[in-house]
């Protein structure tokens, strides 16, 4: 099963050497032959994946071939309930994309497929990689096929949006090139091997072990914070994220939500946090800040857009604030909610954009106000939009109100937190506050989606939707699959949890042992202090 | 016959089930398009007729397990009743765990059957009232997706799970009220009605993370309690009560309990979060006697019985929160019906007020009185709601009262049963309305006098407003222009079904008729709870405040005859008297516009704030960084004129210039 | 090591230094440099470049003479400077040549066609 | 064997001896190319343009050889029969690995430019071709004995043949008005740059103690604590000299407009012989002084690299010239080499090293594209570029491959050799750290310029060449150059290839600046 692993990386880089060479002809049966090719090959990435995830070493395969020996290279895979999680959603979302480009994409297919397949490729690298460096190569390498999709095939200010999500994102992977060289430095330092420099264990190890002095490791978790920070995206660093996805073409934007932003979010649920606990939760209550702004303030932006796709698009940005939330909550409850809002928010957005796609691609105008009565033009359309709104507003029995809930749960019971210091004055708002208002983003969310469903979908029927007619064959088993799953998994989440319990159970464990430490060490410091009857007495107001 | 009890008893897990089935199947089966070989034409997999079949059998079985589950209450001694309990795990994450499952106590049998037994007769009326409508199926299918999370509701056994299905009913309503979209009103009222309720679902959610902080951190007994129990479910209420008691401030008790309180506020449309229930009248009638009568409004009510040990730990701050919110919303309601024209309009404020009497009465503590009012008031209200759909299916959907007029003739069945609810609500003659109704009076008048003074008061002109819409739509002669049809049988017999709780129920359960009294099992031992029990049929029928409440409603019924059946005084005269009290009713205390005013002013306006500074401050910065690097690539290149004079120049300013800051950096 | 001797004597009578020489050279070089920079005509660009590489002849000579007399590898340095500033200013000439074929113009303001 | 046998008898006759005794055989690269140069020089002489194109022949066969011998040596050293450090010619020349690697990369950079420039030579001088690589072995020549150079005046000599010689090909076409007023904007500026390198020089030679040789620097360095005044100018102006010959800003103003004006062979030849070759001499000159005055110099070439990075990167931003546009992405590259000097240590000059092997392949691979474009679209204009991909795929796809590795983005040796040279300068000494921030942003900025280069040949509506070429169709087929689509295959395939099968090119750069690799490298970390 381990040698699956490579497999599964190459086969995508694979196929996108092989279109280049196929035909570049612009009639209707080659185009529908490309298609087809295209989906066959993003259907055995899916088989490939789901072989890995359904085989019984899912959690432990493990691949390892030394590269550059001289500076501690090697390309090393492997998994783990995460990276097996994120890798099915990939591929899964890879063959929907592939789907609903068949009816939007018409212009050099060939260059087209070979982007996407690169683009794909270095994705399932960056969730299965195991060594540092290629992590962070294959981090750096979907730049420029995104940078091409969008500014190819995108919409009027493409390329602008294109070279500015290009730009945000070199930007960020800076910082985080910088963290890995000072990593590395620390683990020359304490000479440890040199030959397995970059490997995640010998990394990861050195990182959690402490070694590393405090005001380092804090400046190392910021370093891979900023990267993720703008990938996931977190409030003054997401400016990117609407012109992206306003511009970029359906099956592009319903991949950028998809998985892109989980890089982020996985990111920074590896390297952030759980390599760096300690300092983590030294910026617990800025992080828990940021969470907050990220779901209200985005969430009341969503509020007043008069655009589809940006109002989808910050949409997206404040249900990642719910996984930051998450993450700042530093148990096991709030770990698995990440990693299930990550899978929840792909499946959601990418059917929600690819809704607000089919309309576009018949009206060719993403102004709300031009559309109109489309309910009664295209039902079918209608009722996945209006599934799918309910989904995003977190209803439960559908699948983000597992997420929301165990978020919120996992926040509010969390200790990570009880005051914001700043400076001079210590501000006596802890997680619990923290959690109580960004609370307000599920009414925020409940309020933009069904406005937004009102507007197109209920009312008379604008002109502009005169001639609607509903969803192509293709748009129809994409969205009714997303469907199904946003609607089986919302049912039994168990079914998607059990694939990532132990593996966010174990890092939630580490979290909650950071906490336990923390609070000892606080009673030693107050050495007078004796603890009445074994019940830790921190009211969750008051706190230190 | 056990065996078949059993049956029904042990696998309450179906009630919900059949429903969702039904929706499925009716969804799935009117989505499929399917070609008929010989026609070739396309039709749905799932002929239109099926819907209502599968939606009625579904709530049908519901019945009869409420059935079982009534026979098994009334076996069990009232006094200690065994509540039965069974949890599955739906999500489990490190030490929390949600469970889902069934509780079968005296609460959820009252509701159980509330619930099956009011929905098999409105779907009933149903296939009358849409038989000609479009979405005749996908309304049934829409029934049977609120009958699920209505009956989830009723059975949960947790606060997690309740607040699942109570976000689920609130969804079923807004598609309910949203069915004919394609009316931009109906568009707006469903949204309105969905955050108006999303409101108070935040609150409510607030108050379910303080519960669950204290019963999974501090709590540390809770674990060894009940390992089967869910987390925080409501058997385990009375002891995490009485722990936080001990342990947390009042002031902390009282908030979490006005949070959980929040989301009864918004669903059961109290006082500040009511504007959207009239709205709500955009949807079919049958829903509004549903939904907006019977059974969703009444899940507030029920979600405090269940809280109620919470709440109670909180007498002086929280309690007199609930009583007056309850007051404040039957006065209100009261006064703003008085004014309205439209008949479902009316109906939908005194369902408001009604409501607000339960709230009271479980405010003052009044448990038993409070879920009594919930039960009377269910049938009677979807009853009268039944008459206003079929007079406006008889007007050709006319809603304006003052179109109508004389249709007793024309309407006799209706009319009669129209009559004997606005007895029954105005709590006259000792129909069901007067027993739960004395009830809620005596223990306000145990409890706050100023409180029983306003609410018989209310009671007075419950009575005035009811018997006026009597007189406007079925006395005197007929105003409107449409020919006005004759009444359809299918809609007719749940009316006369629906009139025999609404007289006998009060009666029937006062205890004096052989039957177990109903206070006998849902009741709840509080220290403070009203003495007074009537010893004997007479005494209940004939004390001191049931005679009052029947005067003062006796006056109400002579003052509304007197201006709308003998027209003895012109309405317009007495409107110029009260001007502020009719304006003040006819802008429905302009709640609609202060709403507007906070979501414009407040919300949008800061959000369009947000949008901008977005845009222009966080976005022009990254410009900003773009356009500076640009700029300083334009100045180094002015370095290269092309001169080669300023080209070797460089040579020297670079020599010196290094060399000076090597000095000044490296020295200094 | 005769002839060095008694340079050494002479220049210690009339006071000369080593820093005197190094004064004069790098007064030389700035003069060229200043030359270069300023002036119009490019022969006499070319001519200052030359005097700037002739100081420094002059100061490899005299820290050569200051530092090890005897040993003469700074005056060997000197003659190679010597011969490839010769060869540079030939070659400078025949550019300079034909930029006049050209643009019949040996001013440097007329050559900035290559900028920004 | 057959070498062998030549130098047994070789070595019987009294010259033989001679050779032998200095162990000139070390020397033998540079002997053969001095061979073939006076060989070109005689062929010039002849009239017919046909034995004028031999010269090309000769030119390359000399190259050759000369790889062949570089590559005996270093198995020489490979298979231990020599010891590291070879002084040759009274310690004038260090025939040791760095000088063997080093020369070796020279050679491959130099064959690469003899391919992009045969048809080119032909088709604009047809009659001068001998004389062409004459001039252009003689500057190869002073490229090749700068690596090896020891010795003040050795260098100095090396350093002026690479010059001159590499002045006049500026301007080899005459009547080219760009091409001449290049060629005197280079002279001018070189000639002053090079007078302030000699007195920095001169500077030195009086600190260590009158003798020209770099040897004698270490000791005569170890006592001095601290840089004093004069030490520290003479510092500043040899970089002054070095920042010349490699365009490091602030003596970077020459650059553009030479890259600009003179023929793009030329340009290739100086973006990259003439840099790597001054790099190497930098090594050995400012290594000594590693260990002075706490890394003074280091924070000095920092300074220099810094300033290099920041006026590359964002004057590149708005050049519409593509020659141009690669100048000042040298002058940016110039900068990140400048901080892998600045660091100062083994690791991060083999690091540097293996950077330079790939900016090799990179920019010649660039420049080939260049000259490919000239020859499709006749403009040096990037809007010319406008929606290539339509007529040439595979082209546009060798050019974006070579700007991303300049930009260094993945999969290509640029990427690679980035992280290399950074992650050697931050694990010599974390204080590093800054500079590497800032070298990283500016490489981030350096993307807009490669990528917009990109954009245009993808996205962009096709110019009127591009659609005179469309219109031409398939038949136009490769009337381009054999030799200069050779040429950019193969760096294409170095570009590609160096970075992910880059484990024997890092150990070869490593050894190189390893102890035993580099005399020089005894008193570094």
């Amino acid at each position: 099963m381990n040698n699956l692993l490579p497999l599964i990386v190459g086969f995508p880089f694979l196929v996108a050497g092989v279109f280049p060479f196929l035909s570049k002809a612009e009639d209707a049966s080659t185009q529908k032959g490309l298609h087809r090719i295209a989906l066959g090959a993003s259907v055995v990435l899916l088989l490939l994946t789901g072989l890995l995830a359904l085989s019984p070493e899912a959690q432990t395969a493990t691949f390892n071939l030394s590269w550059l020996p001289a500076l501690g290279i090697n390309f090393s895979l492997g998994t783990d309930g995460i990276s097996t999680t994120l890798a099915v959603l990939t591929s899964l979302l890879m063959v929907l994309a592939t789907g609903a480009s068949i009816s939007t994409i018409e212009k050099r297919l060939p260059l087209y497929y070979s982007l996407l397949f690169v683009l794909i490729g270095s994705v399932l690298g960056v969730f299965l990689s195991r060594d540092l460096f290629l992590f962070f190569l294959f981090f750096e390498l979907e730049l420029i096929p995104m940078y091409l999709l969008i500014s190819t095939w995108g919409g009027p200010r493409r390329e602008y949006a294109a070279m500015k999500f290009v730009l945000y994102t070199l930007f960020g992977s800076v910082f985080l090139l910088a963290s890995i060289i000072g990593l590395a430095y620390f683990s020359q330092s304490y000479h440890l091997p040199t030959e397995t420099l970059f490997s995640f264990t010998q990394l990861g190890a050195l990182a959690q072990s402490g070694y590393i002095p405090p005001v380092f490791q804090l400046l190392l978790f910021v370093g891979f914070f900023i990267a993720f920070a703008v990938k996931l995206p977190i409030v003054p660093l997401h400016t990117w994220l609407p012109d992206a996805h306003v511009e970029a073409p359906t099956p592009i934007s319903m991949l950028l939500a998809g998985i892109l932003l989980k890089m982020g979010a996985y990111g920074l649920l590896r390297f952030g946090f759980d390599w760096f606990p300690v300092a983590a939760q030294a910026l617990a209550p800025y992080i828990g800040v940021l969470a907050f702004i990220n779901i209200v303030y985005t969430g009341s932006i969503a509020l007043v857009q008069t655009d589809m796709k940006k109002l989808i698009a910050y949409s997206s940005v404040s249900h990642m604030g719910f996984i930051l939330l998450a993450l700042v909550a530093m148990n096991q409850v709030g770990t698995m909610a990440a990693v299930f809002i990550m899978v929840s928010h792909g499946l959601v957005s990418a059917a929600l954009f690819l809704g607000v796609g089919t309309l576009y691609r018949q009206t060719h105008s993403r102004e709300i106000a031009l559309h109109g009565g489309v309910a009664q033009k295209a039902p079918f359309i209608f009722y996945t939009f209006l599934l799918m709104s309910l989904a995003s507003l977190g209803l439960p029995l559908l699948i983000s109100f597992a997420g929301e809930t165990l978020a919120l749960y996992g926040a509010f019971i969390s200790e990570s937190f009880r005051a914001i210091p700043l400076g001079f004055v210590t501000l006596p708002i802890n997680i619990q506050w923290i959690t109580g208002l960004s609370a307000l983003g599920i009414v925020l969310g409940a309020a933009y989606s069904l406005w937004l469903v009102k507007r197109i979908f209920f009312g008379a029927v604008s002109d502009a939707c005169q001639k609607l007619e509903d969803a192509k064959l293709n748009e129809v088993w994409v969205l009714g699959t997303l469907a199904v799953l946003v609607i089986v998994l919302g049912f039994k989440p168990q079914l998607l949890t059990s694939q990532f319990e132990s593996s966010t159970q174990a890092i939630g464990k580490r979290f909650e042992q950071v906490l336990v430490q923390r609070d000892q060490a606080l009673l030693q410091q107050l050495q007078g202090y004796s603890p009445q009857n074994g019940v830790s007495q921190n009211l969750p107001m008051g706190g230190q | 016959m056990n065996w078949f009890s059993d049956f029904f008893l042990n696998n309450l897990w179906l009630v919900p089930l059949y429903p969702l089935l039904a929706f499925l199947s009716i969804s799935i089966g009117r989505a499929t398009q399917v070609t008929c070989p010989k026609t070739g034409e396309k039709t749905a997999l799932l002929p239109q007729i099926f819907a209502p079949i599968l939606t009625m059998t579904a709530t049908g079985l519901g019945l009869l397990h409420a059935i079982s589950a009534i026979q098994w209450l009334f076996a069990q001694p009232h006094e200690a009743v065994q509540a039965v309990e069974r949890n599955w795990t739906w999500l489990s994450a490190g030490n929390l765990e949600l469970k889902i499952g069934t509780l079968l106590d005296a609460n959820s049998v009252l509701m159980l059957t509330v619930v099956t037994f009011v929905s098999l007769l409105i779907q009933y009326y149903t296939h009358g009232y849409m038989r000609h409508d479009k979405g005749y199926a996908k309304f049934f299918g829409y029934l049977a997706l609120f009958n699920f999370s209505m009956l989830g509701l009723v059975l949960a056994t947790n606060l997690p799970q309740m607040y699942m299905f109570w976000e689920l009913v609130g969804v079923s309503s807004y598609l309910l009220i949203g069915f004919w979209f394609h009316k931009p009103a109906a568009a707006a009222a469903s949204l309105k009605a969905f955050l108006v309720n999303r409101v108070g679902d935040f609150g409510f959610l607030i108050g379910i993370l303080f519960l669950l902080f204290f019963s999974l951190n501090w709590w540390q007994g809770y674990v060894g309690l009940h390992p089967e129990q869910a987390l925080l479910s409501f058997q385990g209420f009375e002891s995490l009560a009485g722990f936080m008691s001990q342990t947390l401030p009042p002031w902390l008790l009282g908030t979490i309990a006005i949070l959980i309180f929040a989301g009864p506020m918004a669903k059961s449309a109290q006082f500040p979060l009511h504007t959207w229930l009239p709205d709500a009248m955009e949807g079919p009638t049958p829903i509004s006697a549903l939904i907006h009568a019977a059974t969703m409004v009444a899940a507030g009510v029920y979600l405090i019985a269940r809280v109620f040990p919470i709440i109670s730990i909180s007498p002086d701050m929280a309690m007199p929160f609930i009583t007056w919110t309850g007051v404040i919303t039957a006065v209100v309601g009261a006064i703003i019906a008085v004014s309205q024209t439209d008949i479902k309009k009316a109906l939908a404020y005194s369902t408001m007020s009604q409501l607000g009497f339960m709230v009271a009465a479980m405010g003052l503590g009044a448990y038993t009185a409070g879920l009594f009012h919930l039960f009377t008031h269910a049938f009677f209200k979807a009853m009268l709601f039944l008459c206003s759909g079929s007079v406006i299916h008889a007007c050709e959907d006319e809603q304006d009262m003052r179109q109508m007029g004389g249709l007793f003739k024309k309407l006799p069945i209706t009319g009669l049963t129209y009559l004997i609810g606005t007895i029954a609500i105005s709590g006259l003659f000792w129909t069901s309305g007067f027993w739960s109704k004395d009830e809620i009076l005596a223990a306000a008048l145990h409890e706050n006098t100023a409180v029983y003074a306003i609410l018989t008061a209310t009671a007075g002109l419950t009575a005035f407003y009811m018997f006026r819409t009597f007189f406007m739509t079925f006395m005197g002669d007929y105003r409107g222009k449409a020919h006005v049809h004759h009444e359809d049988k299918v809609m007719t017999l749940p009316l006369q079904i629906l009139a025999v709780p609404s007289i006998f129920i009060g009666l029937v359960l006062s205890g004096f008729v052989g039957l177990p009294a109903f206070g006998d099992y849902i009741t709840y031992s509080l220290q403070n709870a009203p003495e007074h029990h009537p010893h004997s049929l007479l005494d209940a029928m004939f004390n001191q405040v049931g005679n009052i409440s029947q005067l003062v409603a006796l006056v109400g019924v002579a003052l509304s005859s007197a201006f709308y059946y003998f027209k003895v005084f012109k309405t317009d005269g007495v409107k110029k008297v009260l001007a502020p009290l009719y304006n003040l009713s006819q802008n429905k205390f302009y709640m609609d516009d202060i709403y507007d005013g906070i979501v414009e002013g407040g919300v949008l306006l800061q959000s369009q704030l947000n949008a901008g500074f977005d845009k222009y401050v966080i976005d022009g910065l990254v410009n900003l960084v773009g356009t500076v690097t640009l700029l300083l690539g334009k100045l180094v290149t002015r370095l290269n004129s092309g001169r080669l004079q300023t080209y070797v120049a460089t040579i020297g300013f670079g020599v010196v210039g290094v060399w000076l800051l090597y000095q000044w950096m490296f020295k200094g | 090591m005769m002839m060095s001797a008694e340079v050494a004597e002479v220049a210690a009578v009339a006071g000369l230094t080593v820093h005197h020489y190094l004064g004069v050279a790098t007064i030389l070089f700035g003069l060229g440099f200043a030359g270069v920079v300023s002036s119009r005509h490019l022969i006499r660009t070319l001519m200052c470049v030359e005097l700037m590489l002739n100081a420094v002849n002059l100061v490899f000579v005299a820290i050569n003479n200051h530092v090890n007399p005897s040993d003469l590898s700074g005056q060997v340095f000197a003659i190679f400077i010597l011969t490839i500033s010769a060869a540079e200013a030939a070659v400078g000439l025949a550019i300079v040549l034909a930029l006049f074929k050209n643009t019949a113009s040996v001013d440097v303001e007329d050559f900035s066609r290559l900028k920004w | 064997m057959m070498l062998e046998a030549i130098s047994d008898t070789l070595i019987q006759t009294s010259f033989g001896q001679f050779i032998y005794n200095q162990n000139l055989a070390f020397l033998a690269p540079e002997l053969v190319i001095s061979l073939t140069l006076l060989m070109t020089f005689a062929l010039s002489l002849a009239k017919t343009q046909v034995d004028q194109a031999k010269s090309w022949g000769i030119a390359l066969l000399g190259s050759v050889v000369a790889l062949v011998s570089i590559v005996m040596h270093y198995q020489l050293f490979y298979t231990g029969q020599v010891s590291a450090s070879q002084s040759v010619m009274f310690g004038m020349f260090e025939a040791d690995l760095l000088s063997v690697v080093s020369r070796f990369i020279l050679t491959l950079g130099f064959i690469l430019i003899l391919h992009l420039s045969k048809r080119f030579v032909e088709t604009r001088l047809p009659s001068q071709t001998g004389e062409f690589y004459t001039l252009l072995l003689t500057a190869f020549l002073g490229a090749l004995l700068l690596c090896g150079a020891n010795d003040m005046i050795m260098a100095f000599v090396a350093l002026e043949t690479l010059g001159i010689s590499s002045y006049i090909l500026t301007g080899y076409l005459r009547n080219n008005l760009k091409s001449t007023e290049a060629s005197l904007k280079y002279l001018v500026y070189g000639g002053c740059s090079s007078a302030v390198l000699l007195f920095g020089l001169a500077l030195i030679y009086g600190l260590a103690g009158g003798s020209t040789s770099f040897a004698v620097l270490p000791q005569a360095l170890s006592q001095a604590s601290d840089l004093g005044a004069w030490a520290s100018l003479a510092i500043v102006m040899i970089l002054a000299g070095i920042g010349f010959k490699v365009s490091a800003a602030p003596f970077h103003t020459w650059t553009p407009d030479v890259y600009e004006g003179s023929p793009t062979p030329i340009t290739a030849f100086l973006s990259v012989i003439s840099k790597l070759a001054a790099f190497v001499f930098a090594i050995r000159l400012l290594t000594p002084f590693a260990g002075v005055g706490n890394e003074n110099v280091a924070l000095l070439i920092g300074l220099l690299a810094v300033l290099s990075m920041i006026v590359g990167n964002v004057a590149a931003l708005k050049q519409t010239n593509i020659k141009r546009l690669l100048g000042y992405s040298t002058i940016a590259h110039a900068g990140y080499m400048l901080v892998g000097l600045a660091a100062l240590t083994q690791n991060s000059l083999g690091a540097l090293l293996f950077y330079l092997a790939t900016y090799v392949f990179m920019n010649t691979g660039a420049f080939a594209s260049a000259m490919i474009g000239d020859e499709l679209l006749a403009s040096e204009e990037i809007s010319a570029y406008s929606g290539l991909i339509k007529a040439k795929p595979w082209f546009v796809f060798a050019f974006s491959i070579f700007l991303l590795g300049l930009a260094g983005i993945p999969i290509s040796a640029g990427f690679f050799a980035k992280f290399f040279l950074f992650q050697s300068v931050v694990l010599s000494d974390l204080g590093n750290l800054g500079v590497i921030i800032i070298a990283l942003l500016a490489s981030t900025v350096s993307l807009y310029y490669y990528l917009n280069i990109i954009k245009v040949m993808v996205i962009g509506e096709p110019s009127e060449q591009v659609q005179r070429l469309i219109g031409e169709g398939k038949d136009s087929a490769w009337n381009l150059s054999k030799t200069l689509t050779l040429a950019t295959v193969i760096c294409l395939i170095f570009t590609l290839g160096l970075g992910i099968f880059g484990q024997s090119g890092l150990l070869i750069s490593e050894s190189a600046m390893s102890d035993h690799g580099a005399t020089v490298t005894q008193n570094l970390r």
